[in-house]
């Protein structure tokens, strides 16, 4: 009993001694607050904070090279959960965002130009005179954005357009980066009304092309009763686009636009509104914009 | 202008393709072992029928079962049904229809579709299908009997290791496969020929079975040399047991085998020298399955080591 | 010389350690994604397993035999193993931090992986003597350290497969683990 | 309410093998029959009742920074109690399972419930989290090594339930452990799925 | 005999037959002419006219910025009716000079023969081919004046003439070696002489065995030059390929030919010299092949650059059952393009139209590693693992697997039994490797 205790407590005593020294002759230094952050991060590695990855993200955060509420799935909580950790207040959080594609202009609605056939790659399939459709501007419809999010949150709908769950997106900008046509748009969630088309070319072309584009008629601009939209120059020609510090999401462009690029949406379905109080969901900040006034 | 649909049509070049296809690829993998089928249906029998029967029939439903479960279009190349058949071909002819079956849904199930299907397996199935059923069923698996009258005896390669005293088959019996084995590999001549004819319309690089045999061949004469024995030798132990038809039908299986050409030689020198350990040190005395299985094993390493320099590029590029 | 070779042909090939004893599974499946990282974790698992081999049996014969206490062993080789992977792990965080950063959350793990502890405990078991428990402990290593690297060449292949989405991760490569296992079933009856 | 919730977690929601993939080395080595399973499984949920009350009676006297080596010491304690156990009163079963009743003190689901909750909580719900996970476990053992033992063995704790010729050995075999493993572990995922 | 050729590569069946035995022919002049800005690799060129302008056969109506731009000339007389934007055989679509043809053929005042040719030196020569607008015809239509103009370090000692013409179907290559060998061989001394170097190859595939015996009576008289018959095998008349086959020389990737002391031009491309040097005429003609099965009468045509592939295809009979592709080029590297409502540039060698039947359907299988795309690369690369690191977007990897070395000659896609487009998908990692360097 007694040989079996000292030779442990001896062994234990030894170990002790060594690890000890060691330490001391080793030492590095890590701030146990990158440890901490690493275990709050939703882990989706998706990079909407612009770091290689969740780790990068919570070094960086420490580094104090980006803003703590760079992370876009994280959204609010998080951004209170870093905070908590990094001893700063929680300001105002911004309203969540969500990806818009910023055409309409589905196979119903586009004069098509011939048959693509080959690899499901947008920028493949705009080495070939832009893409199969007679609009140069609008999605070419392969679904390079719906390969890229990393939340499911863009399927291809029925008629080739590809079709944002806004209820999934979490306003990681991979789809807007990734559009060769910058068709993607980040949209905060209270911005109802939208133009949703990009066309610059004069209104007898794009109206020749697509039924649904901005055909620069300016209804918009002469019923927006808050003067928030106008027909702006962009790149060689003119488009319509919203000012959303003027605009009240009355619609009144929406239902005046004769080709409907206007669109007055929803962002959050009914369901979500029905939700909101009882079970949070996932990516509702409680903004509270969804819910009926 | 008349076209078939109102818009043309706007691809990638090339706009013209060879007519090589993977169900043809198949369909002649399958003519290739056609004389293989038939010396073993003629040597063998009802009995190697019902087990032939029961593996491809099996292996093709398997198939279609797993092809339904994971929601994937039906591929319609006949994998399957070569699968079903080769692994007919490396077991007994007296095995137990349920267990032939058993091991043709092993093969396609864990060994295929569970790696994603077509292309994407790792090991040759037939062949997982053959180590299966050998470590579940040792005794079905290696009760061997003679060709046409079925009497219960030692397979050549067994009869040498265990050295229980039976003549050693001529070496023109086992050219034309009138000895016991499993049922498409004791005929050597029509395992020959369906090779050849796979490497006359270019299926299979002749590499993998040149130096798989040659491997084989050379060491066998050294070991032959030092037991005292003739140049019969090496020629026994090349077309005893499976050999043949481990080195033209499995070893060349595109899926499992390396992509490159260095690779593919490395890949039968590799599985040459198992089999020789295998049949003269190891507890088996066929060793043409599992040498192929561990050098499967270690494909995915020699493509990475093996890639060829590119063209104006530096002499190696490994 | 004989027996050696045995030793060395059975631990590698026949009975290894990972494919047919199960020993070292975590990180067997953990990491083997990359490999580059299956390289250095067989690195530092061999490095682990040979070191703690030679401290085990030297306490196992000097100091547990002569006191009769052996029903200690299994505190004291952990003790040792715990106290050894520490140490490994702070002087791999001074002088190789890249390779820190790949093994980093494995090398706590060695302090819990069995194959460790368990060649130390077989070493006993099997009674050899110093030069054998080194060859043993060493051809365990490299038997380990091939698994994996053979593991880590074949899951490189597997990124790109359409593998059922329920399987992918640990279950493929445990299906993986069992066709390999099978293949290595063909060295059963070598020596 | 919650201790209820502590012992079920560790049964389904949280099942060590299942799901935290934990203990994977002696659920693949020793499931070769069911009595083996459950042998395993009972030795290896009294070392963790035992453990956790230990660690959670004393987690406040122990100091945090060599709190692991201390888990490991005490740890190792009641794996050598069961070894010596085991050896007097079931020798069969202590040959059956070898090196794997040492082998108990590297298994990372007992230092990682240890380092998990018992560190943190109070000694009534470490008892029930303990619980939970070694029924949890043990469960999952008896569920690979049936499987196995019934494939591989045609037999079900020693009864014969399929014919003679039948048992696949290849089951018993090592590649049979990590066939059922990988199986189940998929059909696992496949029926999270289902629910989630 | 053995001939010379590279390693890889694929035999196709050739097609040729349907216009290699006929004779070439002056294809109609059109009513209108549309003159794409851009018709050569690099910058594209600014109008130097106006809509209304009066433009002379032979005048230059568009100059490129930079230097790595080649000038465009009317190819008729007549009025400028338009300069709009249309598609382009390279598909894409590009501002073209829309002129009404008068029928005068009034040739513009710059185009004057030249007696004194024998005393040029390099720096007048290359002069007269940019001002001639002189582009290679092969298909990649470099500026010839910059492959010709000197580089520091660099010393060409090899000219080699391309008479390959490896893809199926075209023939215009073939056929100007049998009707305008002195041209081809004055030409290819023109390059010499512009480029300083004593020895020159025309190389031609063995297929065209006619050709070699004209070419080989016309180089007689002209020293240093040798014919290299090659083996028939596709892509031979792809540059680093044909260096290799000839010289042995391999182009380092990423390099140029002139790398390693050669460069390579399209007989074509030395006819079209020929005629600038001594007639002064500039590049506003070339031959064009319109074959395929969905073609009646496939020929050879001499064609103004400008005309509509509807007017050559008009002359030729017009169109035979269902069309289902146009394609600009040949088969295995042309372009397909929507309509025939397009032009004829200095890179159209050929108008191939398939019908239904050639098109086979693009049922694709997945990868079943038989390597014969790794087999018949000419580059040496594994194009599936490259096809499969670009399916994942791991462009990074594919850069390290040499993904930029590819030629892009589609024999991969053509062995495939899988029936993959494994070039899209390289294509595709080429296109975001080179955005990314573009970034940074």
């Amino acid at each position: 009993m007694l040989v079996a205790v000292v030779t442990l407590s001896s062994m234990g005593a030894i170990f002790g001694i060594v690890l000890g020294i060691a330490a001391k002759k080793f030492a590095v230094e890590v701030d146990p607050r990158v440890e901490d952050l690493l275990k709050i991060m939703p882990g989706a590695n998706c990079g909407a904070c612009g770091q290689p990855g969740c780790a990068a993200f919570a070094e960086a955060i420490v580094a104090g090279t980006v803003t703590p509420d760079s992370c876009s799935p994280g959204g609010a909580s998080l951004y209170e959960k870093i905070a908590a950790i990094m001893g700063t207040e929680a300001s105002a959080y911004e309203e969540r965002q969500v990806a818009q594609l910023l055409c309409q202009g589905d196979n119903t609605h586009t004069r098509m130009l011939y048959r693509y056939e080959g690899v499901t790659d947008c920028h493949a399939s705009l080495t070939n005179f832009k893409g199969p459709k007679a609009c140069n501007f609008g999605c070419v419809m392969q679904g390079s954005c719906s390969q890229v999010c990393p939340f499911g949150a863009i399927q291809m709908g029925a008629n080739g357009l590809p079709v944002v769950d806004y209820y999934r997106c979490t306003g990681c900008n991979k789809c807007v980066v990734e559009c060769p046509l910058q068709l993607y748009k980040l949209v905060g969630v209270s911005h109802l009304v939208n133009v949703r088309c990009v066309n610059t070319e004069k209104g007898k072309g794009a109206k020749a092309n697509c039924s649904t584009a901005c055909i620069k008629c300016k209804i918009c601009e002469k019923n927006c009763p808050e003067d928030a939209v106008h027909v702006v120059v962009q790149g060689e020609g003119t488009v319509a686009l919203i000012d959303y510090e003027k605009c009240t999401n009355c619609g009144i462009c929406a239902a005046k636009c004769p080709t409907k690029s206007i669109d007055k949406i929803m962002p959050l379905s009914e369901e979500v509104i029905l939700e909101v109080g009882e079970t949070p969901t996932p990516g509702c900040t409680h903004c509270g914009v969804c819910a009926p006034q | 202008m008349t076209t078939s649909n109102d818009l043309l049509v706007v691809t990638s070049s090339p706009h013209v393709h060879s007519p090589d296809s993977v169900p043809n690829a198949m369909r002649d993998v399958l003519i290739a072992l056609c004389p293989a089928l038939i010396a073993g249906l003629y040597f063998f029998r009802l009995p190697a029928l019902l087990v032939i029967l029961s593996c491809v029939a099996s292996a093709y439903i398997a198939e279609i079962v797993c092809l339904k479960v994971m929601k994937k279009a039906p591929t319609g190349e006949g994998s399957a049904i070569i699968t079903g058949l080769l692994l007919a071909f490396c077991v007994p002819p007296h095995l137990p229809v349920w267990m032939a079956a058993l091991g043709s849904i092993f093969s396609i199930v864990i060994a295929k579709h569970l790696f994603g299907g077509l292309g994407q397996n790792i090991f040759n199935p037939a062949l997982i299908g053959r180590a299966f059923l050998l470590a579940s069923f040792p005794v079905a698996m290696t009760s061997w009997s003679r060709p046409l009258d079925g009497v219960t005896t030692a397979t050549p390669l067994g009869i040498m290791k265990e050295a229980t005293g039976q003549a050693l088959p001529s070496l023109g019996e086992l050219f034309l496969g009138s000895v016991s084995g499993s049922i498409g590999e004791t005929s050597a001549i029509a395992v020959l020929l369906g090779g050849a004819y796979l490497l006359y319309r270019g299926h299979i690089d002749w590499r993998i079975p040149g130096t798989f045999l040659g491997t084989v061949f050379v060491l066998m004469a050294i070991a032959g040399a030092i037991k005292g024995q003739g140049l019969w030798y090496p020629f026994f132990h090349l077309s005893a047991g499976g050999l043949f038809l481990g080195a033209f039908f499995m070893a060349t299986d595109w899926v499992t085998s390396p992509v490159t050409k260095r690779g593919r030689v490395l890949f039968g020198i590799g599985c040459g020298l198992l089999v020789v350990l295998i049949r003269l040190k190891g507890g088996y005395p066929e060793g043409v399955a599992y040498s192929i299985l561990l050098m499967n094993v270690v494909t995915p390493l020699i493509d990475r080591y093996t890639r060829s320099r590119v063209f104006g590029g530096v002499k190696s590029h490994a | 010389m004989q027996e050696y070779f045995i030793i060395i042909i059975s631990a590698v090939l026949i009975n290894n350690i990972v494919l047919s004893q199960f020993l070292g599974i975590c990180p067997f499946l953990g990491v083997s994604k990359k490999l580059s990282a299956s390289l250095g974790m067989g690195g530092a698992v061999s490095f682990v397993l040979v070191l703690a081999g030679a401290l085990t049996w030297a306490v196992q014969v000097y100091l547990l035999n002569p006191f009769k206490i052996g029903y200690l062993q299994t505190i004291a080789f952990i003790l040792i193993i715990a106290a050894l992977v520490q140490f490994v792990e702070m002087v791999m965080k001074k002088y190789s931090p890249p390779l820190y950063k790949a093994l980093g959350i494995y090398l706590p793990l060695i302090t819990t992986n069995c194959a460790v502890l368990g060649v130390a405990i077989i070493n006993i078991q099997k009674e050899y003597t110093f030069g054998k428990v080194m060859v043993h402990s060493l051809s365990h290593a490299a038997g380990f350290t091939l698994a994996l690297v053979l593991m880590s060449g074949i899951r490189e292949r597997m990124e790109d497969a359409d593998i059922p989405e329920s399987m992918q991760g640990t279950p493929i490569a445990l299906v993986i683990a069992a066709l390999m296992s099978i293949a290595f079933l063909g060295f059963s009856g070598l020596i | 309410m919650s201790l209820i919730n502590e012992f079920t977690k560790g049964i389904i929601k949280e099942n060590p093998l299942f799901r935290l993939v934990l203990g994977t080395c002696p659920s693949l080595a020793i499931t070769t029959s069911v009595e083996n399973g459950l042998g395993m499984g009972v030795a290896f949920t009294a070392v963790l009742i035992a453990s956790n009350i230990a660690i959670s009676t004393m987690r406040s006297i122990i100091p945090d920074n060599v709190r692991i080596p201390v888990y490991v010491v005490i740890i190792a304690s009641f794996v050598t109690m069961i070894d010596q156990l085991m050896h007097a009163f079931t020798p069969a079963l202590y040959t059956a399972l070898g090196i794997f009743i040492p082998l108990i003190v590297v298994n990372c689901i007992i230092l990682g419930r240890a380092e998990a909750f018992a560190n943190k909580n109070p000694v009534i719900p470490s008892i029930f989290d303990a619980l939970g996970m070694g029924v949890g476990f043990t469960l999952a053992l008896v569920l690979v090594s049936a499987c196995r033992e019934v494939l591989g063995a045609g037999t079900f704790y020693g009864i014969p339930v399929l014919p003679e010729s039948a048992p696949a050995i290849l089951m018993i075999l090592p590649p049979g452990g990590f066939i059922t493993l990988g199986c189940l572990l998929g059909l696992m995922n496949k029926l999270q799925k289902k629910t989630a | 005999m053995n001939k010379a050729t590279f390693k890889g590569g694929i035999h196709l069946d050739g097609h040729k037959e349907l216009t290699s035995a006929l004779p070439t022919i002056r294809a109609h002049i059109p009513d209108r002419v549309y003159i794409p800005l851009s018709q050569h690799i690099g910058a594209p060129c600014v109008p130097l006219v106006v809509v209304g302008d009066h433009v002379k056969k032979g005048q230059k109506i568009g100059v490129g910025k930079g230097f790595v731009s080649a000038p465009i000339h009317a190819s008729v007389s007549g009025t400028v009716v338009a300069i709009e934007l249309m598609e382009h055989p390279g598909g894409s679509f590009v501002p073209c000079i829309v002129i009404e043809n008068d029928r005068k053929e009034e040739w513009a005042d710059s185009v004057i023969p030249r007696s004194d040719t024998a005393n040029l030196t390099p720096d007048e020569l290359r002069a007269i081919i940019l001002e001639a607008g002189i582009v290679g015809k092969g298909g990649a239509t470099f500026p010839s004046h910059v492959k010709y103009a000197p580089v520091e370090g660099k010393i060409v000692d090899t000219v080699i003439l391309n008479g390959v013409e490896c893809e199926p179907y075209l023939t215009t290559d073939h056929r100007l070696m049998l009707e305008r060998s002195e041209s081809i061989v004055a030409g290819l001394g023109y390059i010499m002489r512009s480029v300083g170097c004593l020895r020159g190859i025309i190389a031609i595939e063995e297929n065209k065995m006619d050709a070699v015996a004209v070419m080989e009576k016309a180089a007689a008289e002209a020293e240093n030059v040798t014919i290299v018959v090659l083996k028939e095998k596709y892509p031979q008349g792809s540059e680093k390929q044909l260096i290799y086959a000839c010289t042995g020389r391999e182009v380092p990737i990423g390099g140029l030919p002139l790398a390693v002391g050669v460069i390579v031009n399209n007989v074509g491309t030395a006819t079209a010299l020929a005629r600038a040097v001594e007639l002064g005429i500039p590049f506003i003609g070339r031959n064009v092949t319109v074959s395929g099965p969905g073609v009646r009468n496939p020929a050879n045509y001499r064609v103004r650059i400008g005309t509509l592939f509807s007017e050559l295809i008009a002359q030729s009979g017009g169109y035979v059952g269902e069309v289902e592709k146009i394609i600009a080029g040949g088969p295995m590297m042309g372009k397909t393009v929507f309509t025939d409502h397009l032009p004829v540039v200095k890179g159209t060698s050929g108008i191939i139209i398939f019908t239904k039947a050639e098109c086979r359907s693009s049922r694709e299988f997945s990868c079943v590693r038989c390597a014969k795309c790794i087999d018949v690369c000419p580059a040496f690369l594994e194009p599936t693992s490259l096809a499969r690191l670009a399916k994942r977007k791991a462009w990074e990897d594919a850069e390290q697997a040499d993904v930029m070395s590819c030629i892009e000659c589609s024999s991969c896609v053509y062995a495939c039994p899988a029936q993959i487009p494994l070039i899209q998908h390289i294509r595709r990692a080429k296109q975001a490797i080179l955005a990314a360097k573009a970034r940074n």
